[in-house]
């Protein structure tokens, strides 16, 4: 018997380091209690290229927080995160996903 | 005069500069030398510590004179007013805007430990003796700057934050600061008892830890002038070079009269021609986001920093035995 | 001329460092080969917020294993790591996806 | 009002840190010029496993390039980096996705 | 009496004490001051090593005296014992569920290094030479009392997990122990030889490395304070301050029945009563996941480790004194 | 001859190698003890810095003799040549591919910093001097054997890659090469000076920072040991054990053609007979990507590497001693 899977939403914010915790606060005020927080080592866009070494400051450097989350929230998840973001470089993407254990999310 | 071209060649061929420049040569080469962020993160807080709990010593043995107060008050003072200096004289060199030549200004105002660091290897190598606490002023240095350059954005028309709580803690207990200012106090508490413990951690190996960090200062200011090719023009290049030697030309009068010794004074003015490449870039991105960190990173990393570094510190040093001798 | 792409999952288990082994040594087991590792920096869930700086132990820390896989055999990579993760704080996520040189998974 | 979403494809490219510079190059040359940087910690494959603890030498090691792009311009990317990726070992995976500011991709 | 006090007070304005409250304080104040997590696991390898290699070291220079065997025996009996002795006093103290209960006695039974190195810096500071192999001992005493906690647990209904072959290696083979006890064998066998040719590194140095470590380790135990509001009540703490002085008091008769120094007893009692942070939490990680670390962590981590630095170590000092005397 | 063995013993009961043979039992035993990539990468560039520092400072202190460049040209061409010696051995002794082979082969011709500096800490321990420019012929030899395995590999059939600009630069400008040359260049220029300022960080903890290192080293070779079980055989060992005694027994005439000291004719013994495992597998990686990390890894890493560190050294000591006695 295979373990039940539930359709949900998997959001991949990408965001400068000093914004990290304006973020997640602002998902906390939005009842968006569950997210990951990977760490990014570099990368590329509009405003030129970077890397972690090579930092000498919090000033630079981003991180990745992944938000689980069922489909109704997706919007305001989005809505929260896109007022942090907003000004600020960075990205913003949602997969489709399933998980397990549905009545986490 | 000479005496500082002396200093200047004598403080050139000591290892921190060449290490220093050896990390700027690597990284403008495209060298993959480069050091683990962690390890130079660890590197940097052994050097607050160090640096933080020494000064705390020096007060511990030397006492608090009258002149504590009036320095901080004054160097709180140049943190705060140096910004809008820096603010008129971009707004004549550079056609920068408002938003990023208030960003660049609030980097002048405050301050960077690490030329700080490295003023105190010259005075110690050339027998001048300092104040403990300067290392208190610089910490009271860091924030006043950032204020002064909301300030002026807060003027401008292009709709910039304005400071929230979260920011304010940001500023004033960003981890450089409450090192520094927490290793003062800790040396202050136990005194040359306890630096007599510690020793052998903080004072002995310094300047070779000191070494390994300015090489890693100068790949990361290698890399940035690299990468900002273009964003820096003439006007720009003038501005950081002109700035410190300005900023501590007003910091020496200032130093003479609160009545710091020449070694003081020489700090004094050091504070007041760094620029800030830690604690007001990162307020800048929460604050303004719109300013371009290839530019005030730059300027203050990439030019002041080796500006001071190699020629500004022994002409500092110069004019401050002009004034005392 | 288009590279051929093959349809299969992506499963993206988030999960205790000190389970780490102990899953993919099952995943081993079940036959499932591939999967890559990424280091999380924190995060939050029911079980409250952590972050990799300001822990001493390695009682605490997440990894993220991911693990691309065709299609058939997503619920064998499943029941191998419920068994694991059962018990333990953590989220396992499944995408579809696309994948070059489909021989290899 | 929900913010605008528009589809756009993740391409997640898992290769040996020493072509790292080289995949990044073709993409630039390429005119991808948006990506980000994974580091990863470990993983297991047809060529073995191994772990970033233990790795005396940049010879070994793997990152993960995150590429978001178009949907018109995925054939390009991956034409691009199969180039690069072609004799190596590694992992190219394509989702589909939605993006907010799809101007910048 | 004021003995205890003094050398409380005294111990207290140590630069080691201090930077852990310094670490403690920034946290509590939501500073960001923080160290790179490769950094700190760096600073206790090094830690580990040098406390293990000078262990070696005192082993060849002072021969293995008879009591050797007595002390190894009876600090892995006190490991396993202990942890029944904490779940009977958490049951009678608090409300703790079985589980959480025997995960937190798991803690009490084993070992926390870095009250131990502590403790010899305090000991060294006080002229009180100790047994080189206390730190076998220590090595010896932090894996029994898991299986007494595993126990414990197999023995409430909740289906707790039984230890599985992975487990084993892991708690034997745990990096800690390994470097510790391999450090040990290489110091006893390449003796005072070997500590001068590395001396420089691992004795000179060795305090200000720990008062960087003291530092991470208050912001660690700052943060876990902050995180646990709520799951920690009077009972637990009370546990907290007890079940270390409890165990030291124990510890003590011990020691002086198997003819250790008062050094050693010293070293013994801190052995007792400190609890685990490191290996226990990650065995119970994955023995009992359904236990809460904002508990035991919080609790070995965040009260028992605080008290024993600040209160304990002098205590145990002075009472030894008395015992000795 | 009883003088080789005493040495042997001697050596390895020092802490440097015990500390290799600790790490290689943890891993062997699966212990989890492990250094944060982070620490091992900047203790790396301790040690890089510091030796290439000394190495200056000794050029600077005793002058550049006019052996200089004729030791850099044989260090280059023995680089270039022992690939081929090593590819038609490795053709005679295993059954391993063209690929594979000449992979293999480039990782012979260069050097292994690591036991370059275990070699001067013993040549240190027998009060033996030697040329400070031996460092800068180690960062000579590091890149010519990749032209030659290169050459190899575009002589079969298989395809490999023809050198491109960037693969170049890679290997010209390694971090490892542009340290060691610039840590060099600075102690050549700051002379006995410098090395006061910063030579409590350099010299006095380096044996003791080298220990750690060595450590690290050894987990890392047990690891790949234990993960390659299978790829290595019988033939391949012969390979890791011979081929660098043969480089020795090469380079060792050519030393004393030069006119080298015995001490640097030792270490250019060690240089011929020692294999790279960062430079060249790195480069291999992206130029043969066929081949298998797990063969050049392991043999240079997990074998040769450990002999030379235990057996090697010591022999090539002896050698030289009847070569020069
Ligand atoms: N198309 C993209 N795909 C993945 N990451 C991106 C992309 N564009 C930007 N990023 C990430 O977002 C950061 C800032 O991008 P930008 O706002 O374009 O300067 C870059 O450094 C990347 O890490
Ligand atoms: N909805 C979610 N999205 C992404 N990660 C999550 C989510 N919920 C939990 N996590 C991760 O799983 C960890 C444990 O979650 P929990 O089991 O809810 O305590 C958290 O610290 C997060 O790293
Ligand atoms: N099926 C997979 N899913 C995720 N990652 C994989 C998979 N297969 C390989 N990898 C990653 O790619 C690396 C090289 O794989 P391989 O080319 O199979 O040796 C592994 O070490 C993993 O990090
Ligand atoms: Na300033
Ligand atoms: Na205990
Ligand atoms: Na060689």
């Amino acid at each position: 018997m295979s373990l039940q899977r539930t359709a949900a939403k998997r959001v991949e914010i990408t965001i400068e380091a000093p914004m990290q915790k304006r973020l997640t606060n602002a998902l906390n005020e939005a009842g968006i209690t569950g997210y990951t927080l990977l760490p990014v080592l570099g990368g590329n866009g509009r405003s030129g290229d970077w890397s972690r070494e090579g930092q000498i400051s919090r000033a630079s450097g981003m991180v990745q927080v992944i938000c689980i989350i069922r489909e109704e929230r997706v919007d305001e998840l989005l809505d929260a995160a896109y007022a942090i973001v907003e000004r600020h470089i960075g990205v913003i993407c949602v997969t489709d996903c399933e998980v397990l254990r549905a009545e986490r999310f | 005069m000479s005496g500082i071209f002396e200093l200047a060649i004598h403080n050139l061929v000591s290892p921190i500069i060449l290490s220093f420049a050896l990390g700027l040569a690597a990284a403008l080469a495209r060298s993959d030398l480069n050091f683990p962020d962690a390890a130079a993160k660890a590197i940097s807080l052994y050097l607050l510590f160090a640096i933080g709990f020494k000064g705390g010593v020096g007060v511990a043995s030397h006492g608090i004179d009258t002149t504590l107060a009036l320095t901080m008050l004054s160097g709180a003072a140049l943190s705060a007013l140096l910004p809008f200096l820096a603010f008129a004289l971009l707004r004549y060199l550079t056609n920068l805007d408002t938003l990023n030549a208030a960003a660049v200004a609030g980097h002048y105002g405050s301050i960077s430990i690490v030329t700080f660091v490295a003023a105190t290897s010259v005075l110690e190598s050339q027998g001048l003796s300092s104040e403990g606490y300067m290392v208190a002023v610089a910490a009271i240095m860091e924030a006043p700057a950032i204020l002064s350059a909301l300030w002026l954005l807060s003027r401008s028309d292009s709709g910039a934050t304005t400071m929230d709580k979260d920011l304010w803690r940001e500023i004033l207990l960003n981890g450089s600061i409450v090192l520094l200012v927490g290793a003062f106090l800790i040396g202050w508490i136990t005194g040359e008892d306890g630096l007599a413990e510690i020793s052998s951690f903080i004072v002995s190996p310094f300047k070779g830890v000191l070494c390994l960090f300015l090489l890693d200062m100068g790949i990361v200011a290698g890399r940035g002038i690299r990468n900002s090719r273009g964003s820096l023009n003439g006007g720009l290049f003038a501005f950081g070079f002109l700035m410190p030697v300005i900023s501590a030309f007003i910091a020496l009068p200032v130093a003479g009269l609160i009545g710091l010794s020449m070694g003081g004074a020489v700090l004094f003015m050091v504070l007041a021609a760094s620029a800030s490449y830690i604690a007001v870039p990162a307020a800048m991105r929460v604050a303004v986001p719109e300013a371009d960190p290839g530019i005030y990173l730059t300027l203050s990393l990439g030019v002041t920093f080796p500006f001071n570094l190699t020629i500004g510190i022994p002409l500092y040093v110069a004019m401050a035995g002009l004034y005392f001798g």
